[in-house]
């Protein structure tokens, strides 16, 4: 670790900061014009959303040039813009957002790899009726999802986390014709409401214990200072104090919309949606939102850690990531989906993020992020180039020996994939899951979970390798003949594999230039950084899982063309394994059982209650009016003879008062209405006296 | 009698003017101009409590006022689109004969 | 000299009610005023119909008046005379007491609306917080007075003019009240006093009329548009349209019941005009620093007696509208545009000073007036025409 | 206690009583009309300047209108045969008369302890625009809502049953 040069730091907002809203608001309101469109302006909308999308990149690029200018002249710029929304008497809720190194490297990314998947949709939504509506959407989602990432209250994020979250739903079920797509979007809406009801609780207790719903706010906001002392001394449940508990509750959010154990269930289902949808929402920005959260709210979950040492928020964490990481891993090893082989990897490798966070801190998971955004996008839209390519298919089974028909496909999905596995030195996702795991292994609670993350790298390189022999090698198993995208959809899938690799640079141990960047250190470049204890040596075992992983998949997979209908090499040497990773463990069939069960059982009991309870009340009520009825009648003919004439009369007119209690009449509502203000006022005043 | 009686008194008079058109007339739009009166009753004991209250300047009871002045023109509004409602379904306004939802 | 030419009516009333004991001397003073504007505004009213009826005439190729007086000029005063001596007549089956209530109740509304405009430096009659709010009250009182003239003389034209009226002063007074917001949120004062004050001053000679501004000139054409429907002055003249409706509301009425209809119309075209020259054109300030000597009650009145000839001069040249026609530009152009103006006005309140906001503001104001005409063209407004109100 | 306050009271008070007890319907609006004016002059007697006018400007502008309009498309402002009241009118006469006695007893009970007299208040309108945007501004954007709210309802309600447009 190299000393800190003393940075200043820097709170007044410049310029960029000033328009820094313009980012989120020039999609949204893109998004609106295009609402407005007709269907057959497809041109219009495209140009719009593109062209919005386009300046949002310009303006991001121009805030993280000038946060890393701020920063060559040793400033750690932390720009915030605050205002007072609304007020409730002495309460204030306060929105703003914020400029810093975390904000700006999201910024960048976000709109950048937006940018290419929204030009690759054009291709690829050619044919689509409902083109407008679908770029109506994508708009708004980028925007919400940029909205996330420069809010600095929580309120404002939670705002556009839910924006975010409505747009993830209309574009999941953008075939709502389709039932599956229309199930897997409530499924995803209703499952990330689940952990969203945390994050708003987490909200909540925040702002009731540090008064402010603001992030910093020059020494006052609830991730600095006096407000995290404050929330330190607190304790709640558990031995956890209010910062790590909160800090768990908001996590709890970011876990729904991450895709974490055991909320992960949505995500794979997620694929229903169009394939651009799937890169950019569902492997590139919105899942990384949760791992987002966290490291924006980083302060929050480390505070009252000791040197070196971790807090039970962290702990938690890291536990849930690396379980996530290595459980969906193993998932993916027996899916025929090419979307949800790709999908549960996602799942895989956010646990990765998740851990990363909790082992490393947030350069160690943010690293990841970006390097994953990108490959990972570049997977999901080479996926996307292969499904147009062979007419809408995407059983692994009837594909295959793409390779030469599809070669610039093959190409870019071969980058994607051999960073996804992280093959050594030369892909970015070596270098970044080398920070986790390395992180992992100097971890001072457990070393489980570093075995649990380096059983995960052998599985990622083992599944990937089954897929891509699958889809690229072999014989065409396929119905149709495939032929190669147009150029609008692969020049962007050439972009994103030269970043798949060339991100690793800013992120080796030689020169970690992002750690720096983000932790506001000086970063220089240095060999030696090589010369860490251990550190080659955990290289050298990375890379050996890895070509180990490689291998495994080849000798089982490669280059044999079995029949679509053949079992899988897998579950012909294991058949019960197989079995039960296919079906994914059972978790939908567990949830199935348990939790809607019970939904469902309470329902069938509140709909019993209705009938028999409250109805059976309701008709006793009506019963003993009757009898009360039937009992004035008796009294009416039996008792009356007698010469009880006016005694009668009173008794039939309680009884005619009483039915007009159900008069249906308004002004006999009224009149009794009018008789309780009586009987109240004259109560109040009453005891007032007395 | 003090001013603030006075207008108490013309309020409350006025209060149980209103009632009494919503309680004794057979016509909807007679009930709904009772109504009126009786929210304008209560205006103004609003008023008269905010001129005659110790913290005028906090403009409690005017701010209420005209809040309800501005929701009595909303439920007019919608009071009268109902009675016109009815009365195209009904093709009367008596409130004598509208018991359709009698129990 | 100068400044008594100016104060010149206001140094007159100090003077007279000097001579009266102290105790009574306000009262004197409001009745004093009161006096005036009663009897100054149907002498301009006077002169109005006879400058209508002769601007007309030469419009349209006549003469006009030439008979009484001079150029036709005592031809107003032979018609009060007429209608003065005429014979009142009421239908049988008329609700006399509402019959009879009608003309007063609108021309009293009418008078009232003078009290907050300010005619001259120091001459109004009362300078209220609430001066514009007033206004409108009285103005929105004169529509009980219409319904009440149309229902209580039983007879259909006058209710179907009635009616006609009512709906079209209704939906009009929403775009006359927010376009005048627009000015009270700049000026940040709803006193007529103040609003003039705010406009009283000059930059390079030229006043800071807020009809100068993008905001205020879109506020004056709309406040303008309003202002005609609002008095049921051609090309809005519906409620009276003659060959429909024989004469709108007042069909039923004649001799002097009829005069004051007449007179009550007038009345609210001069303090309709008043208030716009008071919102947009300065009230009584001069157009040019230089002009500054000019008494100031001059300026208020050839002000005044300008948008009075507009009025003529846009009977003459338009035809009527019909009432689909008018509902339609009354709710889906002019007040959707009138809502646009107040948030141009926002903007511009907020944008501080510089030539950013002239640019921003006319821009939005000129590319949503021509879209939105546009449009409202093509759409099917004039096509065949639906009842809503004589079914 | 003026002899102002007694005039504006009378009047208000009468034309209260007119417009529940007239039986054409629209000598009742008319007699409403004249309520609310009395009324707005009770505010402005009472310095309430603001809310005196806009009490004109929404009760007498619109509501009236409002009735009025509603009378005529109603046919109501034909005689009903079968009478003005309805059939219980004197239970309901007894019941207002209730109420009134129990709030004219708690307004006199209490009479000793309202306050006698107080300084007229320094409230302009720039004041209640403040307090409109600053501390009820959360009031007035719900009055907002709840009158575009009432305005959809309104013309949803009031809609042709068959022809569904207009």
């Amino acid at each position: 670790m190299q000393e800190a040069i003393s940075f200043t730091p820097q709170l007044a907002a410049s310029p960029i900061t000033g328009i820094l809203w313009l980012i989120p608001v020039l999609p949204i309101v893109a998004s609106g014009v295009i609402a407005l469109l007709t269907q057959p302006k497809r041109k219009a909308a495209a140009t719009l959303s593109i062209g919005s999308l386009g300046v949002s990149l310009l303006l991001s690029l121009v805030a993280f040039v000038h946060v890393v200018a701020g920063w060559a002249h040793g400033v750690a710029v932390r720009e915030t813009v605050n205002f007072n929304w609304l007020q409730f008497g002495a309460t204030n809720v306060e929105l703003g957002w914020i400029l810093d190194p975390l904000s700006a490297i999201m910024l960048v990314m976000v709109s950048f790899v937006g940018l290419l998947i929204f030009i690759y949709s054009v291709g690829y939504m050619e044919h689509d009726e409902n083109f407008t509506r679908f770029f109506c959407f994508l708009s708004l989602f980028a925007g919400a999802m940029v909205g996330v990432v420069i809010s600095n209250s929580i309120l404002l994020l939670f705002m556009n986390w839910e924006l975010v979250g409505l747009t993830s739903y209309l574009l999941i079920g953008f075939w709502y014709q389709k039932p599956s797509a229309a199930a897997a979007a409530k499924k995803a809406f209703l499952t990330t409401r689940v952990g969203d009801v945390f994050f708003l609780l987490g909200m909540v207790w925040l702002f009731a214990q540090s008064g402010t719903l603001l992030f910093y706010n020059h020494g006052a906001g609830s991730m600095e200072g006096w407000a995290l002392a404050g929330l330190l001394s607190e304790h709640a449940a558990f031995g956890l104090t209010a910062a790590g508990a909160i800090g768990l509750l908001i996590f709890a959010g970011a876990a729904g919309k991450s895709g974490q154990l055991p909320l992960h269930v949505w995500l794979p289902d997620a694929m229903e949606g169009p394939t651009p949808v799937s890169a950019l929402i569902h492997a590139a920005t919105m899942v990384a939102a949760g791992v987002y959260l966290v490291a924006r709210v980083y302060p929050l979950m480390q505070a009252g850690a000791l040197t070196g040492g971790t807090t039970t928020a962290l702990t938690v964490v890291t536990w849930v990531g690396a379980s996530t990481a290595v459980f969906a891993a193993l998932i993916a090893v027996a899916q025929n989906d090419v979307k949800r082989i790709l999908a549960y990897s996602t799942v895989s490798q956010l646990g990765y993020m998740m851990a990363g966070l909790g082992l490393g801190g947030v350069a160690v998971g943010m690293f990841h992020l970006i390097t994953h955004a990108f490959f990972k996008a570049l997977l999901f839209m080479g996926a996307g180039s292969v499904i147009h390519g062979c007419h809408e298919e995407q059983d692994v089974r009837r594909m295959g020996g793409l390779w030469s028909k599809m070669p610039l496909t093959f190409a870019t999905y071969a980058i994607g994939m051999l960073a996804l596995c992280g093959f050594p030195l030369v892909f970015s996702g070596f270098w970044s899951k080398d920070g986790i795991l390395e992180a992992a292994q100097h971890w001072s609670v457990a070393k489980t979970p570093f075995y649990m993350l380096v059983f995960g790298a052998l599985l990622t390189a083992f599944y990937m390798t089954r897929q891509v022999s699958y889809v690229f090698f072999g014989h065409f198993r396929g119905h149709k003949t495939a032929h190669e995208s147009p150029s609008v959809m692969t020049v962007p899938l050439a972009i994103l594999a030269f970043f798949a690799i060339a991100l690793g640079v800013i992120g080796t141990p030689a020169w970690p230039w992002f750690r720096a960047f983000l932790e506001g250190r000086a970063a220089g470049f240095d060999l030696h950084g090589f010369a860490e204890p251990g550190l080659l040596a955990l290289m050298a075992t990375s890379s050996l899982v890895v070509f180990l992983g490689l291998g495994l998949g080849w000798s089982l997979y490669g280059n044999k063309s079995p029949k679509a209908e053949a079992p899988d090499a897998l579950e012909a040497s294991v058949p019960w394994i197989w079995v039960v990773l296919h079906n994914k463990f059972y978790v939908d069939e567990f949830y199935g059982v348990t939790v809607i069960a019970f939904y469902a059982w309470w329902a069938r009991v509140a709909d019993w209650l209705d009938r028999r309870v409250w109805g059976g009340a309701v008709t006793g009520v009506a019963w003993s009016f009757g009898l009360w009825a039937q009992l004035n009648r008796f009294l009416d003919t039996s008792v009356v003879d007698g010469g009880f004439d006016k005694g009668c009369e009173e008794l039939s007119t309680g009884g005619g008062l009483l039915a007009q209690v159900e008069s249906g009449r308004v002004q006999t509502y009224l009149r009794i209405l009018a008789l309780a203000v009586v009987a109240l006022v004259a109560i109040l005043i009453w005891s007032a006296r007395a | 009698m003090t001013p603030l009686t006075g207008y108490l008194l013309v309020a409350a008079l006025l209060f149980a003017m209103g009632l009494a058109g919503a309680l004794v007339r057979r016509n909807a739009i007679l009930v709904l101009i009772g109504i009126e009166l009786m929210l304008n009753a209560a205006n103004l004991n609003f008023i008269a409590f905010w001129r005659y209250g110790p913290h005028p300047e906090a403009l409690t009871g005017m701010m209420f006022a005209i809040f309800s002045i501005a929701i009595a023109a909303a439920e007019a509004a919608v009071g009268l689109g109902l009675v016109i409602a009815i009365y195209r379904h009904a093709q009367t306004t008596d409130l004598d004969k509208m018991n359709r939802m009698k129990g | 000299m100068i400044t008594t030419m100016d104060q010149i009516f206001v140094l007159l009333q100090h003077w007279i009610v000097g001579f009266l004991p102290a105790f009574v001397q306000p009262f004197a003073a409001v009745l004093l005023s009161v006096v005036v504007i009663i009897c100054l505004f149907p002498a301009l009213f006077a002169l109005a119909v006879w400058m209508e009826r002769k601007g007309l005439g030469r419009m349209q190729n006549r003469l006009g008046p030439n008979r009484v007086g001079p150029f036709g000029l005592l031809q107003p005063i032979a018609d009060g005379i007429k209608s003065l001596t005429k014979e009142d007549i009421v239908p049988l089956s008329a609700d006399t007491p509402v019959h009879f209530l009608a003309p007063l109740l609108l021309v009293v509304a009418a008078f009232m609306g003078f009290a907050v405009l300010p005619m001259g430096r120091n001459m109004v009659l009362v300078d209220m917080d609430a001066g514009l709010l007033f206004f409108f009250a009285m103005g929105a009182s004169t529509e009980v007075s219409v319904f009440m003239a149309g229902w209580s003389s039983r007879n259909k034209y006058s209710l179907l003019g009635a009616m006609r009226a009512v709906a079209q002063m209704i939906s009009y007074e929403v775009v006359l009240l927010l376009s005048s917001v627009a000015v009270v949120m700049i000026s940040g004062s709803m006193s007529l006093t103040k609003i003039v004050e705010a406009q009283n001053h000059y930059t390079w000679g030229m006043p800071h009329w807020y009809i100068f501004t993008p905001w205020g000139l879109a506020g004056f054409v709309m406040y303008a548009i309003a202002a005609t429907a609002e008095t049921n002055r051609s090309p809005f003249d519906l409620p009276e349209g003659e060959s429909e409706l024989v004469a709108g509301y007042h069909t039923e009425y004649s001799g002097f019941k009829f005069a004051l209809f007449f007179l009550g119309e007038y009345l609210a075209m001069f303090s309709i005009s008043g208030l716009g020259t008071t919102l947009f054109l300065g009230g009584w300030s001069a157009p040019f620093a230089f002009l500054e000597w000019v008494p100031s009650w001059i300026w208020f009145f050839s002000k005044l007696m300008m948008s009075i000839f507009v009025f003529i001069w846009m009977r003459g040249t338009l035809p009527r509208l019909r009432q689909d026609q008018l509902m339609n530009f009354a709710w889906k152009f002019v007040l959707p545009f009138t809502l646009l103006n107040l948030m141009v006005t926002a903007l511009w309140r907020f944008m501080g000073e510089g030539w950013e906001r002239w640019v921003v503001c006319s821009a939005i104001l000129a590319v949503v007036w021509v879209v939105m005409g546009r449009v409202e063209m093509r759409s099917e407004h004039f096509g065949p025409r639906s009842y809503r109100y004589a079914e | 206690m003026t002899v102002v306050f007694y005039l504006i009271a009378t009047l208000t008070l009468a034309g209260g009583l007119a417009a529940v007890l007239l039986k054409h319907l629209v000598h009742c609006a008319l007699a409403v009309t004249v309520a609310f004016g009395g009324l707005a002059l009770l505010f402005l007697s009472l310095d309430a300047q603001f809310a005196g006018f806009a009490q004109i400007l929404v009760y007498i502008g619109a509501v009236a209108i409002l009735i009025v309009f509603a009378i005529l498309l109603t046919r109501g402002s034909e005689l009903p045969k079968d009478g003005v009241f309805s059939r219980t009118w004197l239970v309901g006469l007894a019941i207002a008369a209730g109420v009134f006695s129990v709030l004219g007893w708690a307004v006199l009970e209490s009479a000793q302890s309202l306050p006698q007299q107080s300084a007229v208040p320094a409230v302009t309108v720039h004041d209640i625009g403040n307090a409109l945007v600053g501390r009820y501004v959360l009031p007035l954007e719900i009055v907002a809502l709840l009158l575009t709210a009432a305005t959809i309802g309104a013309v949803i309600v009031a809609l042709h049953e068959k022809d569904g447009a207009q």
